[in-house]
């Protein structure tokens, strides 16, 4: 299984993210910006990190790079991206996921172990979760409170498309606690937590929770 | 405006120059006119001036920092020693390490945000142009009182600033300090450390050989930033020269440095670079004359190329722009084009400025003109050097008198007192701030004793390797003051301590010796006796100093910082998965003290904070036993014999305790080992560590620690939800938590 | 030379959490008279040639397609004279 | 009600990093015709009442001490009629 891991300029959890895609037993594809290719991958990783230096708006400028012109149709078309962090703010600006993210309530960039509830355990990343299953994973970011209108937050409630929710104190203002929402056909995630810095016992986090999405995804291909 | 060529000096040779304007004293004017045997140009000026202040001469410093080199012990892991951009250190399995701190004090007063950035941004980019790919930054500060206004401005900036440029770098923040004394509050301290990682037959060089090779200048164009900032802000007391004359403050764009890294790192993998140097404190000046006068000894640029943010700047403000993110590369003509081809693809600009020359000379045109003819090493490396008389200060006896303060009955409530006092309530407002996962490879971060990294890089041709670094800052201003020599030498015992608490084995040390103005010869003393004393120790500990750096003139009037030696030591452990976590891990384990405590209280935490009183002596210095306790902490950990583990210092005992059932939320019930409680608890004595072992494994450490002559003492157990000292205290650790983390949110929000 | 300036304010319905952190501490600062603050960003977009409705067009297409997230943010552009 | 507007931009000879992003990336969506863009913050400060002298005072004290950070920023206010 080949998993894609894009790097923009200013991307910084590429390596990370390659690291838990190969942890994971599947072949992590570099993919460059810059590049109209998707080499032929079975799923993306938009990993986190401040692309384009998170100038004018988080995600704003990467949102229009070679690549995203390939990676939109094809996830339109049911490829499944996960993108976290600065990619989930991507996938938001890029509009394959609804909403936007914005400036955390407290107004500083916070770094911290977060407990997350798994609401929909029928994604593509999420299937090796239980519904309900509380994990825990590092967020590190400074704009991550989700915002949407009323009635596409509804909206989102209704179909659940919430995947993930803060438990324990809600860290940036999100609304409804979200950390993490799906696209309708549950092929594109997005979320504000690092799962790829909850794979392994010695560094990140205290926890292996991340490993999940990596076997959720290989599953899910394997069955495919 | 007309230009001030070097024909024009010729026909002018007694025109007036601005030299004491720029810093530079009227013998050393001279000097420059002995060397060139006319007046200098304006540029020529520029270059001397920025080159040969304080900041980049060392020049009241060198004379002592000298002991560093001749005092320096034996060391087979010393790749590259000082005087390069940062030290290398063999690291094993064909690893090195570079790493060295940096301050950024008087910018980040001025502007906290930015100067604090841009310092961060300058000592990756040291580690960048030693050939390594920076894994790694700490932040070691001092504010002034956290009740004093001013630190509701700085502090804030001041994080924010080292937050949002490291963290947009990807680089993690795996430790340093936050100090809060009033003698800081005109003068914060920012020091900022990067480690980078490389292959040891890797290391770059700041060197310019090959004439007719090519001078690149790549990253930011060049603006008016900072512009007279290394002459006139770093060597001047703030309060007259930058009220009167505010230099324009340099902005840093971390997104800019985080695309020269990954392009520096491509063009060393690619092999396509004879040499480099990052452009720190005097920008085109210092890496111009540097790189040429390390290498072939002659370069010729062309000024008019540099690639400019204002087109209306003149040569000299070129010269001495600190425009941030830029670099200056020597590639040989064949390999210029694949130089190129790289900075395009991370979109880094680059421009060919000029070439090297075996002339001897650095020559510089503008508009045709030659406006820079000199000899570059007279800039570079012959600076003046000062003998700066000194003397013990007038009133250092009477300090050392000891007072006997009067001792508290309920150790309980000093107990949270100290726990919720500026310096040593929790640290978690700064530090959740910063990105300590980032890379993946964070083994440990705060609120550990030292950082520890994991050294698997995802870098070409890395073996896989199962070795780790550790790396801590220390620096207690208090004790220096009351005895700069030991001072000095505690820093280092306690930044070793930190490291070898992780299990680390510690190699090398880099400093930051922050002081008062090196013209007034009680600072100059203190000045001397700390560099002495920190060599003097790095000898007996075995561990070289690699680099550092010295910032004087943090005073306001007549008014110094309390002497403030900040030391850094890496450490090495062979198999990272052997390094001891912090605090109590589990319940049921075994709590021991290892090393003995004196009744120790000058300069002390609890002296401070209980009686705001400042004065006799501090703790001894042990650094035997300190050598004894690594070894048995090392050997410990690595025969896994530990399950956790806690340096002792500031607040003594009952903090670290306190601070070992905080890590996990685990209690332990302990009695004391002395006959007073107070001592026992709260003195601040050296080469002390607590640590937790599994019952069956504590008779191992027990003669570990007999053949090694550490004292040794069981104190109890871990488990339950509180910390209990017996017949003293019971504190459950929700109210300890509460006690710790309260005090900063408090002021900052 | 035309500037277009380009102005984007957060949705009214949108909270603006730095605007409400400067009104909490205007009145801590003695000033009182400000009853709400909001932050937004401005841009400043240099055209060469004079302002002609082409230009205006393409500064609206930028601040549509770059400059502001519609999904939160308004937007409003006007051409600054004296540049 | 007045509406007092600031608009804080960064001195003209200081680094602006974010309008230069934007300006570098603007070619590549097919903008050509910009030159240059540099991006600063724009605040809407809300006071009761009519803009007098006083208001206006206050509100470029207030510009002053806490919008701007004057070191690197110029700042620049003026009333919005219609609020
Ligand atoms: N400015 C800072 N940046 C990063 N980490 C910090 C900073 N200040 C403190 N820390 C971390 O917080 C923890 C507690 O700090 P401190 O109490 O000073 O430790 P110690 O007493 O062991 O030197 C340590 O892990 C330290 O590295
Ligand atoms: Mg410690």
């Amino acid at each position: 299984m080949r998993v894609g891991v894009v790097t923009f300029p200013g991307t910084l959890d590429d390596q990370d993210a390659a690291r838990a895609v190969r942890l994971a037993g599947a072949e992590a594809v570099p993919l460059w910006h810059a590049d109209h290719d998707l080499r032929g991958v079975d799923a993306v990783f938009l990993p986190g990190g401040f692309s384009y230096g998170d100038y004018l708006r988080c995600g704003a400028i990467s949102r229009f790079a070679p690549l995203m012109e390939e990676l939109i149709p094809a996830a339109k078309a049911g490829l499944p991206v996960l993108g976290t962090c600065n990619g989930f703010q991507i996938l938001c600006e890029a509009h394959l996921l609804p909403g936007a993210l914005t400036r955390n309530a407290g107004l500083h960039y916070l770094c911290r172990d977060q407990g997350i509830r798994v609401e929909n355990n029928a994604t593509a990343w999420t299937g090796q979760f239980d519904q309900g299953q509380e994990i825990l994973l590092p967020i590190k970011h400074g704009e991550g409170r989700y915002v949407a209108d009323a009635a596409t937050l509804a909206e989102l409630e209704r179909a659940g498309r919430v995947v993930f929710r803060y438990t324990g104190g809600n860290p940036n203002g999100s609304l409804n606690d979200i950390a993490g929402i799906c696209n309708e056909a549950g092929n594109v995630v997005g979320l504000m937590p690092h799962p790829e810095h909850a794979v392994e016992e010695l560094t990140g986090a205290p926890s292996v929770d991340g490993r999940g999405f990596f076997t959720s995804i290989l599953k899910k291909l394997v069955t495919a | 405006m007309t230009l001030d060529s070097v024909k024009r000096a010729l026909q002018s040779p007694d025109e007036r120059m601005p030299f004491a304007e720029l810093g530079m004293k009227e013998d050393e004017y001279q000097r420059v006119k002995e060397i060139l045997g006319r007046r200098p140009t304006g540029s020529e000026l520029a270059i001397y001036s920025v080159m040969w202040s304080e900041h980049c001469s060392y020049k009241s410093s060198k004379v002592h920092l000298r002991q560093f080199a001749t005092k320096a012990p034996a060391s087979e892991a010393l790749l590259v020693g000082m005087g390069e951009n940062a030290g290398v250190v063999d690291i094993g399995d064909g690893w090195a390490a570079t790493f060295k701190i940096e301050s950024h004090n008087h910018p980040s007063y001025v502007e906290p945000h930015q100067g604090a950035a841009t310092g961060v941004g300058g000592i990756v980019r040291d580690i960048m142009s030693m050939g390594a790919r920076p894994i790694a930054v700490m932040d070691s500060l001092r504010f002034g009182g956290l009740d004093q206004h001013d630190t509701r401005r700085v502090l804030p900036g001041v994080v924010e600033g080292i937050s949002h440029y490291g963290n947009c770098l990807g680089l993690p923040n795996i430790g340093g300090e936050v100090v809060f004394d009033p003698c800081y509050i005109g003068n914060p301290l920012v020091n900022a450390l990067c480690v980078g990682l490389l292959r040891k037959d890797q290391i770059k060089l700041a060197t310019a050989p090959g004439p007719g090779n090519k001078v690149v200048l790549f990253g930011a164009r060049t603006g008016a930033d900072g512009i007279g900032g290394a002459s006139v802000l770093a060597s001047a007391t703030f309060e007259d020269e930058s009220q009167a004359k505010r230099p324009a403050v340099q902005v840093g764009d971390p997104f800019m440095e985080k695309l020269l890294i990954e392009c520096c790192l491509e063009l060393y993998q690619a092999d396509v670079v004879v040499g480099i140097q990052d452009l720190g404190a005097a920008g085109v000046s210092c890496a111009t004359t540097e790189l040429a006068a390390k290498g072939t000894g002659g370069m010729a640029v062309d000024l008019n190329l540099v690639p400019l943010r204002d087109p209306t700047l003149r040569p000299e403000e070129i010269l001495m722009s600190e425009s941030q993110e830029r670099m200056m590369a020597v590639v040989t003509p064949e390999d210029i084009a694949a130089f190129m081809a790289i900075c395009e693809k991370w979109d880094v600009p680059a421009t060919v400025i000029g070439e090297v020359t075996d002339s001897g000379r650095l020559t510089m045109t503008w508009d045709g003109e030659v406006i820079v003819d000199i000899p570059p090493g007279t800039a570079a490396d012959e600076g003046p050097v000062y003998q700066r008389p000194f003397h013990e200060p007038a009133g250092q006896a009477a300090l050392n008198t000891h007072v006997e303060l009067a001792r508290p009955d309920d150790l309980r409530a000093t107990l949270l007192q100290l726990l919720g006092s500026a310096n040593l309530s929790s640290r978690e407002w700064v530090t959740s701030q910063y990105d300590r996962y980032v890379r993946g490879n964070t083994v440990l971060a705060q609120p550990a004793d030292a950082g520890v990294l994991r050294i698997s890089e995802s870098m070409p041709g890395a073996d896989e390797t199962t070795r780790g670094i550790a790396l801590a800052t220390d620096g207690n201003g208090r004790y220096a003051k009351l005895d700069p020599y030991a001072g000095a030498q505690l820093a280092l015992a306690e930044a070793y301590r930190n490291v070898a608490v992780t299990g680390a084995t510690p190699l090398a040390v880099t400093n930051c010796l922050n002081f008062g103005s090196p013209e007034d010869p009680e600072v100059m003393w203190q000045f001397a006796e700390a560099v002495r004393g920190l060599a003097d120790a790095c000898k007996t500990l075995g561990v070289p100093v690699t680099g550092g750096n010295v910032s004087f003139y943090n005073q306001t009037g007549a008014a110094a910082i309390h002497p403030t030696p900040v030391v850094g030591v890496l450490g090495v452990i062979e198999d990272v998965a052997r390094r001891v976590p912090s605090g109590f891990t589990a319940a049921n384990l075994r709590v021991v003290l290892l090393g003995d405590t004196a009744d120790e209280f000058g300069g002390s935490e609890w002296a401070h904070v209980a009686h705001n009183h400042l004065g006799g002596l501090p703790p001894r210095v042990r650094l035997d036993a300190e050598r004894a306790l690594a070894t048995v902490l090392t050997t410990a950990a690595k025969r896994g014999l530990l399950a956790g583990s806690h340096d002792l210092s500031d607040g003594g005992l009952a903090v670290a305790l306190a601070e070992a059932c905080l890590a996990r939320g685990i209690g332990a019930a302990v009695s004391l080992p002395g006959e007073d409680a107070f001592v026992d608890l709260f003195s601040e004595s050296s080469a002390r560590a607590l640590v937790c072992v599994e019952a069956e494994k504590f008779a191992a450490l027990a003669e570990l620690c007999a053949n090694n002559e550490v004292p040794c003492y069981g104190l109890g157990v871990t488990g339950g939800t509180s910390l209990t000292v017996e017949d003293i205290l019971e504190i459950p650790i929700a109210t300890l938590r509460e006690t710790h983390q309260a005090t900063l949110p408090a002021v900052f929000g | 030379m035309a500037r277009v300036i380009v102005d984007v304010m957060l949705k009214p319905e949108i909270l603006d959490p730095q605007g409400q952190a400067i009104a909490r501490a205007l009145p801590r600062l003695g000033f009182s008279s400000v009853a709400d603050v909001r932050q937004g960003k401005r841009f400043e977009l240099e055209l060469p040639g004079p302002a002609t409705e082409e230009t205006l067009a393409e500064a609206r297409k930028i601040a549509e397609t770059l400059l502001a997230n519609t999904v939160i943010e308004d937007f409003h552009l006007h051409i600054e004279e004296d540049a």
